[in-house]
């Protein structure tokens, strides 16, 4: 055993005021090679530590080895996936990036929208910290976010919450469900963020490892962009917002612990404790710093605080910064050099200000009573140097921190299992057995559907989230998109939405990432936007499991396809792995969210049916495509393929509804996705409490399907629409010369109160509701 | 456009007095006050410009009013609503200017005030109306189109309402259950200060389903719901008019111009 | 550092919704002796230095105008915190 | 009726915003006494009969398992309150 390095002295600790550690200087761990640092601890491969020295040429300070510690996490360094992940600059053609500012690589990606107006926005994961601790885990994931939205210099306007949870009648899924709806909405409505659209699944398959995805996004000048770098040798480098804590060091808590430092108390707090107040106070302090063009580059602080702040300011700028770390307010003064670093302290920000700007900078941050320390100044020397107390313990290349991380190639190779679930197609299985038939059979297969969990209505969570404030809201939830006004004079706005559907990627995940992303679009277009550009969220297991491994190569790889097919590009997003308890993974889930402009959000339409009379027409064909399916599903049956996606055919769905939706030729579009037409039918009748007569048979003559597959298969690239009667000829002629397959199916009856599935069925609308709307007040109260 | 300050004027908030002067709506300066955690200021600035008006911002620790006519205190989370909603923002110095030109001794003087959602929670810790409010009856945070019924269209900020008239605005809070004692609600009840109530259904568990009140003097009027949500369509509540198209809300914004603009004639 | 404990609960005519729905909760996880519960705030304050009774006065008054709300609640404690 | 006080406080090394909040506005009201403030709950259980030790320990288990979040909270004081 060698000894232990001094990193804090216990008996001076006692006195928390005066903080004076014996600090493993690099001039010490230049003296002492051999001792030994608990790298391995600090999640360090054996390999990795031995690159750490090599390029320091010495053994690390254990502040250095904190940060390259964190930095050099999957988490941070993105060593499993960056080889995949470039697939998303690869395959990006320069027409597709006509409208990109800012793309991949930023805190988040910046789209042009016209006007002299950009939008950036980004989907990131917060699912291990909300399975520990629902309330502030899914909390400081919106927190985490929007701080991303701001530091492009953006004020943020909406949120959106994918999420994934276990089994809804199982024990654990209540709290889950509980602690996360109530942290997304206690943090996004008090930052004033109307929430616009999400997610919700349950399945077992996430039962130990919820997924909680949160999306932002925010609105700028094009003037006004924000870039993370230092750059402008004297500028002064300040650390703002939230007092540093011992947040999310938990798991490191190694460096406070015995084999650091015997017998100094280890109290690290489990969980991050989120604060959106003063969150809001930072969104509204940033905008004005923007306004008044105090600040020169700007990072917010996240996973890895300030190691990753610090470290990808310099690299990203003129390559050096000095800062003296005891000028970090503390909230815990018995913190390590090395913990102050990895800190994951909620709501703060790192700025650079150039000295004259000094005293304006300090005027706005004490008209909001934000608190700040300036911790140094930027440099040109190449190196990031951090001094505790006047003596260096961080002397580091940044780039190597920051940049220069390992990569790894994982093996990964398709799994043997899956040619016989592929094999096992729903059609003729034993779960397949009892198909309905008959109208009575039929009738019931509906409202079991709407009742199920994926298909009910999420408005017990929705309703817990504010839709309004801003003021621009002029679709959110249940439609088919958020949308959200961004200039008030000429209604310009973004449509978003985010799809993704973990049993399609398990079947085959090179088509459910294409899928996922053929939905998103289509939810978007349906809306009547234009689709632009596209974030992600890829949640995965293991990717030391090469099988996990290869469904995440294949996602990436399909991904990236489609987006080139439908020329949009991928301009930010985030990499979730490790989420599988006891070695069974979570299904490949691909959140893929997209972003869609409209000229004139007035023109924007809602996914429910309205006027008595007009003409509802099913966009697209319908093929026997259950596998997969929520019908499937409910019946406990997954194997096959899922649909296939056709993304030129999405491409010209997509210009139809979007013509259609400028030119006033549809009323209201739903999109047919999870629950096929039967789901689409249902919510277009719900939405506004207005019923329709609809008769099935020429399509099920054209498609060569019954009924049940009619209204139970998920084919894609489909839309119901309404169409005002003096648009009937208008909207048929251009679907015609188009050559897309559109067929009348029926008329809205807003008199009838039901839902009248002419030669089959009818429910009366009520019943319907309350089948729909049912399902979760009745497990979660 | 000359912004002629206004205070000091005679304010009668009877229907009868409306006076059509539709120019003279925009020199009606109405306050809007931001405090740290302030939300929905730009919206309530928003619905006074779209009712003819101009907005004024103010920032909770001004000394001063800035010669505004009338003050919106809008929602959010003032101080992250910790402690209590609206306990901390009590104390900021613009609010005890607010509160002392509220309570005005001359009737003519007294500046009218609207306080919506954490603003009628700021209206209650101040004192200037009775009662409080306290977590929902289900504990849940809210967000609803709500329907109410005007009980009161005689305050500065109801006159351009019919009595009894039904209005859809949406709610959003968390602490939004009306409480006060038996003998300050029947005061309520008995004096007509009961300004609007929910109808078809209470959202929180509010006592007498008592959405919003006012003060004897009716300069001072508080409400849950937000009236703010409602003035433009294709944002607000869907309504008769159309999906999104409900704009009950202005109303609040045209009666305080028209009171405003009726007191100087 | 020395501790002041303000500890402030809703009057006792009031409504507790919390308290409400925890006595609910209480006898499905087999706590079955309790026939009420009332959620109230416990307030710590950290005093630099010694407690005095001026002290000790203001943390009863910070109770009272700032700590609770009249209308709705009761201090009905404050008491130095025995370390 | 007898009541049982169960005390809760946020981990002293957690995040209280709501006590960080308060400390800043208790200066403006000019009680400049308090270097720090922690906000916790107090919750007040009533006993249908006599206080037996099994129904303190009752509270008690009642305390860290459903009126506290063991993550982030702790039960600092369970006791019977004199009447
Ligand atoms: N967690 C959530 N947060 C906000 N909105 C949600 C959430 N889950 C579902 N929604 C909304 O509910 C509606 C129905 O969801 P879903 O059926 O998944 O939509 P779609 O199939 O059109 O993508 C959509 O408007 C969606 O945005
Ligand atoms: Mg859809």
């Amino acid at each position: 055993m060698s000894q232990p390095i001094p990193v804090a002295n216990p008996a001076v600790n006692q006195h928390p005021d005066t903080p004076k550690f014996n600090i493993d200087t690099v001039e010490h761990a230049t003296g002492t090679p051999d001792t030994e640092l608990p790298w391995a601890e600090l999640g360090l491969k054996d390999n990795e530590y031995r690159r750490v020295v090599e390029i320091l040429g010495r053994r690390p300070t254990a502040a250095e080895l904190a940060m390259y510690s964190v930095m050099w996490s999957e988490h941070c360094s993105y060593k499993s996936s960056k080889n995949h992940l470039r697939q998303f600059g690869d395959k990006v053609t320069d027409e597709m990036k006509e409208h990109l500012l800012v793309g991949i690589g930023e805190n988040a990606g910046v789209v042009d929208i016209g006007d002299g107006w950009a939008v950036t926005f980004k989907v990131e994961s917060h699912n291990h910290p909300s399975f520990v601790e629902p309330y502030q885990g899914a909390a400081t994931g919106v927190g985490g976010i929007v701080r991303d939205i701001i530091s492009m210099g953006a004020r943020p306007v909406a949120v959106m919450d994918p999420l994934r949870f276990g089994a809804i009648d199982h024990p654990d899924t209540a709290r889950l469900v509980h602690g996360i709806v109530s942290g997304i909405g206690g943090y996004g409505n008090s930052l004033g963020l109307p929430n616009i659209g999400g997610e919700v699944v349950f399945d077992s398959v996430y039962q130990g490892n919820p997924l909680v995805n949160a999306l932002a996004v925010g609105v700028l000048r094009h003037e006004d962009i924000r870039l993370a770098n230092a750059s402008g040798v004297g500028n002064r480098v300040v650390l703002f917002g939230a007092r540093t804590g011992g947040d999310g060091i938990g798991g490191a808590s190694v460096l406070a612990s015995e084999s650091f430092d015997a017998g100094k108390p280890s109290k690290r707090p489990a969980v991050q404790v989120g604060d959106p107040f003063v969150e809001k106070v930072l969104i509204e302090c940033c905008l004005e710093l923007f306004k008044a063009s105090v600040v020169e580059g700007i990072q917010d602080l996240g996973a890895a605080g300030i190691s990753c702040a610090t470290s990808e300011l310099a690299s990203n700028g003129d390559g050096g910064m000095h800062v003296e770390l005891t000028k970090v307010l503390l909230r815990d003064p018995t913190l390590t050099p090395g913990e102050i670093l990895m800190s994951e302290s909620q709501e703060r920000m790192m700025a650079v200000v150039t000295p004259e700007n000094v005293g304006a900078f300090e005027a706005i941050l004490d008209k909001w009573a934000v608190e700040y320390s300036w911790l140094g100044e930027v440099t040109d020397t190449g190196r990031l140097i951090i001094e505790w107390d006047g003596e260096t313990i961080v002397d580091v290349d940044p780039r190597t921190v920051a940049h220069d991380g390992p990569v790894y190639d994982r093996p990964f190779h398709r799994p043997e299992w899956l040619d016989g679930i592929q094999a096992d197609g729903f059609s003729g299985s034993i779960q397949d057995a009892a198909r309905p038939e008959g109208a009575p059979a039929l009738r019931a297969a509906v409202l079991e559907l709407m009742a199920s969990p994926n298909m009910c209505s999420k408005d017990w969570i929705t309703s817990q989230y504010d839709r309004y404030v801003q003021g621009n809201t002029a679709l959110a939830m249940p439609d088919d998109a958020g949308v959200i006004r961004v200039d008030e004079e000429t209604g310009l706005g973004v449509a978003l939405s985010t799809d993704a559907n973990g049993r399609y990627s398990y079947l085959d995940p090179y088509e459910g990432a294409r899928l996922a992303l053929a939905e998103a679009y289509r939810n978007v277009a349906t809306s009547g936007a234009k689709p632009l550009a596209v974030t992600d969220c890829l949640n995965f297991g293991s990717p030391e499991d090469p099988e996990v491994m290869w469904q995440f190569a294949e996602s990436v790889r399909g991904l990236s396809d489609a987006c080139r097919e439908l020329g949009v590009p991928v301009t930010g997003g985030n990499v979730s792995l490790y989420n599988q308890t006891g070695g069974v993974p979570v299904h490949p889930t691909p959140v893929v969210g997209v972003l869609g402009v409209f000229d004139d959000v007035a023109r924007r339409t809602p996914s429910g049916w309205v006027e008595d009379g007009q003409a509802i027409y099913l966009l697209g064909t319908t093929a026997d495509e259950l596998d997969g399916s929520e019908w499937a599903n409910l019946r406990g049956h997954l194997g096959g393929r899922p649909p296939k996606a056709d993304l030129d055919r999405e491409r010209r769905l997509a210009e139809i509804l979007i013509n259609a939706s400028r030119d006033g030729m549809v009323d209201s579009a739903h999109d047919l996705s999870e629950g096929g037409l039967a789901a689409a039918l249902v919510e277009s009748a719900l939405r506004f409490n207005v019923g329709a007569r609809v008769g099935l048979d020429e399509v099920c003559a054209r498609d060569g399907i019954d009924a049940f597959t009619l209204l139970f298969s998920e084919s894609q690239a489909r839309a119901v629409v309404a169409v005002p009667r003096s648009e009937e000829i208008r909207f048929t002629d251009m679907c015609t010369a188009r050559a897309f397959p559109a067929i009348r199916i029926g008329v809205v009856d807003a008199d009838a109160v039901s839902l009248d599935i002419q030669r089959h069925f009818t429910v009366p609308l009520d019943e319907l509701r309350g089948a729909h709307e049912g399902t979760l007040p009745a497990y979660f109260g | 456009m000359t912004e002629t300050p206004l205070i000091g004027a005679a304010p009668t908030f009877s229907t009868g007095s409306r006076a059509d002067a539709a120019q003279g709506l925009s020199g009606a300066r109405i306050g809007v006050i931001t405090f740290p955690g302030t939300l929905d200021d730009r919206d309530a600035a928003r619905a006074v410009r779209i009712a003819g008006g101009t907005a004024v911002a103010l920032w909770h620790a001004d000394p001063e009013l800035a010669g505004v006519d009338a003050v919106i205190i809008p929602g959010g989370f003032s101080y992250g609503d910790y402690l209590r909603a609206g306990a901390l923002s009590r104390f900021a110095p613009l609010m005890e200017r607010i509160i002392q030109a509220a309570n005005a001794r001359t009737a003519t003087a007294r500046l009218p005030v609207l306080g919506i959602c954490n603003g009628f929670q700021i209206l209650t810790e101040s004192h200037l109306l009775p009662g409080s409010m306290i977590k929902n009856d289900h504990l849940k945070f809210a967000c609803l189109d709500a329907k109410l019924r005007v009980e009161n269209n005689a305050t500065a900020w109801t006159t351009d309402y019919l009595p009894g008239q039904e209005i859809t605005v949406p709610l959003k809070n968390q602490d939004g259950q009306y409480i006060a004692d038996e003998k300050t609600l029947d005061a309520l009840e008995a004096e007509g200060l009961v300004t609007f109530r929910y109808v078809g259904g209470n959202p929180n568990g509010s006592r007498r389903e008592i959405a919003g009140i006012s003060n004897a003097a009716g300069n001072i009027v508080g409400l849950m719901p937000h009236p703010e949500h409602a003035v433009e369509s294709g944002y607000g509540p869907d309504a008769a008019s159309g999906r999104s198209a409900g704009t009950d809300g202005l109303g609040f914004f045209t009666s305080i111009l028209n009171t405003l603009v009726g007191g100087t004639k | 550092m020395p501790r002041i404990v303000v500890d402030v609960m809703p009057k006792p005519e009031i409504l507790d919704p919390q308290g409400k729905a925890i006595v609910g909760a209480l006898p499905r996880l087999g706590f079955t002796s309790f026939s009420g519960v009332r959620q109230g705030k416990r307030f710590e304050l950290t005093v630099d230095g010694e407690v005095t009774a001026e002290i000790l006065e203001q943390a009863r008054r910070a109770g009272t105008t700032l700590l609770s709300n009249p209308v709705i609640e009761d201090v009905v404690n404050v008491e130095l915190l025995a370390d």
